[in-house]
């Protein structure tokens, strides 16, 4: 069993047992391979369940807005904890309400890229080291971790927990020279027809599902814009307009607030490319306001405040 | 044949461009008649999806205006929608919007010539740029 | 009856049913397969397992206008302009339209929009040669190649296919193209069909669930189930069963149309009133709903589970909730 | 086959403000065509989708009964799109209408017994219809006592109707408000506690009861502990509805659609149904 595996479970251990918390948000074991599952763990001797691996994918933050006047310890990544200050900053949840058990890691395995690699299912699945064997009917494969990391965590610079009260693990070297907005630089680079046909053809994708929203911990609205009545804002069908539009705000409702964890996509079925948007976001809120979410818990939203000097290159003031 | 004239839609906020619009107006300065006004309390007051659906409804061009900085009936409303217009607009633009469809601009109550102006520009912006067709809703709204 | 033709010659028939037929078949998008009306066909294409969104769209499309009016005069959209060929659809699928059939096309009120799509298909399946590890349509009294709710039933024996014609109104649309299969083939077939069929390891026993089920509205097995649920609609709107719906009129002034648009139990709007109550306010209630209408309610109004073991939800959900574990611990749980 | 998602057209006769706070107004429906006018049959307690075109669609009961000639009455409590633009209209305004729907007050039953009507706040509409069915037979029908709350005098709904039924000596009327004015001479008090009061038999009588959930959960022990068997209590459930016809899902309560198995059921049938409404 690896270290923070063993680590994690003690610790989840003696935080339940201690009564320190109600109970702990951290991975189960998968029933696909390739897959984990959140698990709610609320006794000491289920805490064996607990596992960590590079399929650890999803963003446990966002059952924290919902916890109520609970006491939570949380499983998290470097994302994850950003999500948990930046959650805390919008007053959602207190800080003394939740135990972080911050894992440093080097990333979270893309397995659509991996499945798309082999002919056939994937039926088995071993972690080692810095490897993935993969094991189908007809097939064995071994995978380099770093070359199938999520693009999310290709281009992270903050692996490391940004708080954590119990860590678990080394913490490992950022990268400081990865341009995480390359992407969106290339992409600023095409014509204004070929930008919204890409966008067009990738937002066409979308069934309504609204996976991206509930994977989203920053996505905790009573109710969000698409479902009000009254105003109307948008239909609720597939005509590609309302689509758009749905996918523009969803966007624009991150401002400031994405740490660009990756879950709205991992969560979509439809496969739609919705980091490029979230990104782009990020690029600009950077850009202008020289902020990036989830750092320090003592800074506004940067749309929730402003500064007298703030940019205005882009409106007509008559100078 | 004909060009199409343009429809444009400017949201003023009702302290300062409003009042400039007015004074555009009763000081009998001449610009194109193609913009609708709908009359806001503050730029701030202007959530981005208002401009989108005005897009979605076959608009060619939105104008925001407001207060100039510091000049805010509200201290700062202005100062917010400045940061909320720097996001949605380079957003905008990114995914495929021409740059000329959503403008911003800041005209006082004493500045009717310059609200003239203002609309002159945005009006001739929006004609070169032609019909919308992106993001235009073909059904229902 | 069993017949055969050429992969070869199979393209060219499809393409002959053009003319007269508005033909779906599985399109490949980034990697993603969906049912959409073709201009052209080249073979099934080989990476084909199935459809992301289930072929239920095809009768009962995700968006569908119902009718258009201005003022009071209103223009039904119920008619079908085109006969309509479905080809390439999974056994299961086929099976679960049977159990959509159930509520759309039952003893009361008739849904003419449905009804007419299907009536105007002529359906050809397509058999399983290699079943997923997350299917488990025996588990429902289906299998790889099932011919329930086919017209025709293709076996995929390497350069032809067997065609085993299921119904009249499979058999009108053949030409001399198909020919008589010859013992050798049709063994072949068998011998593929058994192989399919052992690949099936997911066994789901289903028997005693709804009695169970009866048994546990109260549960506390329902918090736990829907805690790690995000609340999202993958699992319904991919569900090849799954049938609700909401209806929107979209409109300006008093011209405009009126949409019917897939709706997920899922969501808490979906039972939201006017006056702010909710009858099933939280992610367990909704949880629980999802669960007793396809193992518990369906059953005791159709006899059946509304499921057909296709392994859509089980693939698709964000938190890996499989249904298969759910249906395994409300039995001994 | 019929189409029933289609709407028949019908337009409005007359307009009528029924609350003093205008948010709750009648109106008083006439068909456009008259074979529709023909096939339209129904009974007190069943329910009709309305569309306002431009706006949408909305279930609601109907408020008149089968025997009111001409007149087909819906009242309405504005609370969304299709409710506010429901209120904008004026006469001769044109609607759709699809229905009727659901089942209805299940009469047949009551012949020869008698029957305890109890209602709160707006949601006396279709026992409004109900009450003017067996007045118009009466003598079909043992005792019929009314049992009627709303908020304030002011919130009574069919208030010259109310009036009218009052000073007949073939049924009981108990008109009550939570808080009474200063012309009020009535009885002041919750609805759970007027049918404790006032007691009526459940000697071969059935019971009606609709009205605000918080009412009909405290009314149910009153009647249940005067004697009324569960079976003998019906009510109307009110669900977020759409199709109107047991397709779209969301009115469904284990294995009932509340449109169309309902919306009238008794107390033993919930008994034994989820608690989701």
């Amino acid at each position: 069993m690896p270290e923070v595996e063993r680590k994690i479970r003690e610790e989840a251990k003696n935080l339940l047992v201690n009564k320190k918390v109600d109970f702990v948000i951290g991975f189960e074991e998968g029933t696909l391979p390739l897959r984990v599952s959140p698990v709610f763990i609320y006794k000491g001797d289920d805490t064996e369940k607990l596992i960590w691996n590079s399929f650890c994918e999803n963003n446990l933050a966002v059952y924290l807005p919902e916890i109520g006047d609970k006491k939570v310890a949380v499983v998290a990544k470097g994302c994850d904890t950003r999500s948990i200050v930046a959650l805390i900053v919008e007053g959602q949840i207190k800080r003394e309400q939740i135990v972080v058990i911050g894992i440093p890691y080097q990333g979270m395995i893309d397995r659509r890229r991996i499945e798309k690699e082999v002919e056939g299912e994937i039926l088995e699945v071993k972690e080692k080291n810095d490897e993935i064997l993969i094991k189908g009917d007809v097939f064995e494969k071994v995978f380099k971790k770093e070359d199938y990391l999520y693009s999310s965590c290709k281009t992270c610079k903050h692996r490391n927990p940004v708080i954590s009260d119990i860590l678990i693990g080394e913490e490992i070297e950022e990268r400081t020279q990865v341009d995480e907005y390359a992407e969106v630089n290339e992409y600023e680079k095409k014509s204004v027809d070929e930008r919204w046909d890409y966008f067009n053809k990738e937002v066409n994708k979308c069934i309504r599902c609204y996976a991206c929203r509930q994977a989203c911990p920053m996505c905790y609205c009573e109710e969000c814009f698409v479902d009000n009545s009254y105003p109307r804002w948008i239909g609720k069908g597939l005509d590609s307009s309302d689509l758009a539009v749905w996918h523009i705000i969803r966007a624009y409702h991150q401002a400031g607030r994405c740490v660009d964890c990756g879950s709205c996509e991992r969560a979509c079925p439809m496969e739609i490319n919705l980091r490029f948007l979230t990104k782009k976001i990020n690029k600009e809120v950077k850009n202008y306001f020289n902020f990036e979410t989830g750092l320090d818990s003592a800074t506004s939203p940067p749309l929730a405040t402003f500064n007298v000097e703030d940019r205005q290159d882009f409106i007509d003031s008559g100078e | 044949m004909r060009e199409r004239e343009p429809k444009i839609l400017a949201f003023l906020c009702n302290w300062c461009s409003y009042a400039g619009a007015d004074l555009a107006g009763v000081s009998r300065i001449q610009y194109p008649p193609n913009v609708r006004v709908i009359r806001v309390p503050c730029s701030s007051r202007v959530n981005p999806l208002f401009i989108l659906k005005a897009l979605q409804q076959g608009i060619d061009g939105v104008l925001v205006a407001g207060c100039h900085p510091g000049d805010c009936h509200y201290i700062s409303g202005n100062y917010i929608a400045r940061r909320k217009f720097a996001i949605i607009k380079n957003f905008l633009e990114y995914i495929g919007i021409e740059e000329d469809r959503v403008q911003f601009a800041w005209v006082s109550a004493a500045e009717g010539a310059r609200f003239a102006q203002v609309i002159k520009e945005v009006t001739e912006k929006v004609k070169r740029l032609g019909p919308i067709k992106k993001l235009v809703k073909t059904r229902g709204i | 009856m069993m017949k055969k033709i050429s992969k070869k010659d199979m393209n060219r028939f499809i393409k002959s049913l053009l003319e007269d037929y508005t033909v779906y078949a599985p399109v490949n998008t980034d990697g993603i397969f969906s049912f959409k009306p073709i201009d052209n066909f080249q073979g099934i294409d080989p990476d084909y397992q199935n459809s992301k969104k289930p072929p239920k769209e095809i009768f009962f499309p995700q968006s569908e206008t119902m009718f258009e009016y201005e003022k009071g005069k209103v223009t039904s959209a119920e008619k079908v302009s085109r006969k309509r060929i479905l080809l390439g659809i999974r056994p299961c699928d086929a099976k679960a339209n049977l159990l959509l059939d159930n509520v759309f096309a039952g003893e009361d009120y008739q849904d003419v929009y449905y009804i007419n799509k299907r009536e105007n298909t002529t359906i050809i399946g397509l058999g399983c040669r290699k079943p997923l590890s997350t299917c488990f349509c025996t588990s429902f009294g289906g299998g790889p190649f099932s011919k329930d709710g086919l017209d025709i039933l293709l076996i995929d024996i390497g350069d032809k296919y067997i065609v085993d014609v299921v119904t009249d109104k499979g058999r009108e649309i053949l030409t001399n193209k198909f020919t008589e299969a010859s013992e050798e083939e049709l063994k072949l077939a068998e011998k593929i069909k058994r192989e399919a069929e052992e690949r099936i390891k997911s066994e789901v026993k289903i028997e005693g669930v709804k009695e169970k089920l009866d048994t546990m509205f109260e549960s506390s097995f329902w918090d736990k189930l829907s805690e790690r649920c995000l609340g999202c609609a993958v699992c319904t709107y991919l569900c090849p069963t799954c049938h609700c719906f909401d209806i929107d009129d979209e409109a300006k002034d008093s011209q405009g149309r009126r949409v019917r648009n897939w709706d997920s139990c899922m969501f808490p709007l979906f039972t939201l009133q006017a006056s702010g109550h909710n009858p099933r306010p939280t992610g367990k209630e909704r949880m629980r709903q999802r669960v007793m209408h396809k193992f518990n309610y369906f059953i005791e109004n159709y006899k059946r589970a509304a499921c057909a073991g296709c392994g859509r939800c089980i693939l698709n959900c964000p938190v890996n909730i499989d249904i298969r574990k759910v249906l395994k611990e409300i039995l001994t749980g | 086959m019929r189409n029933p998602y289609l709407p028949i057209p019908v337009k409005v006769k007359k307009t009528f403000i029924e609350s003093e706070d205008r948010m709750i107004k009648t109106l008083d429906l006439l068909f456009l065509n008259k074979e529709d006018k023909e096939n339209f049959e129904f009974m007190p307690g069943q329910f009709c989708e309305i569309s306002v075109w431009g706006k949408g669609e909305a279930p609601f009961g109907i408020a008149s009964s089968p025997l009111e000639k001409d007149s087909l009455k819906f009242t309405v409590n504005r609370a969304g799109i299709v409710t506010t633009a429901l209120h904008y209209l004026k006469e001769n305004d044109e609607l759709g209408l699809r229905g009727p729907l659901g089942n209805s007050y299940p009469i047949e039953l009551f012949k020869g017994k008698s029957v305890v009507i109890v209602g709160g706040g707006f949601a006396f509409t279709t026992l409004r219809a109900l009450t003017k069915y067996l007045l118009a037979w009466r003598k079909d029908f043992k005792g019929i006592t009314i049992i009627y709350g709303a908020r304030t005098p002011g919130m009574l709904l069919y208030k010259e109707e109310l009036k009218e039924w009052e000073r007949r000596e073939d049924l009981k009327v108990y008109i009550t408000v939570d808080k009474g004015d200063k012309n009020w001479q009535g009885l002041v008090g919750f609805v759970p506690t007027v049918v404790e009061k006032k007691a009526p038999s459940p000697e071969d009588a059935y019971a009606v009861i609709c009205g605000p959930p918080i009412m009909i959960k405290f009314t149910l022990p009153k009647l249940l502990a005067l004697g009324f068997s569960p079976e003998r209590i019906y009510t109307s459930l009110e669900m977020r509805m759409k199709c109107g016809i047991g397709k779209c899902g969301r009115c469904n309560i284990g294995r009932f659609y509340v449109c169309k198995d309902g919306p009238v059921f008794n107390y033993a049938q919930l008994e034994k149904l989820p608690g989701e409404y």
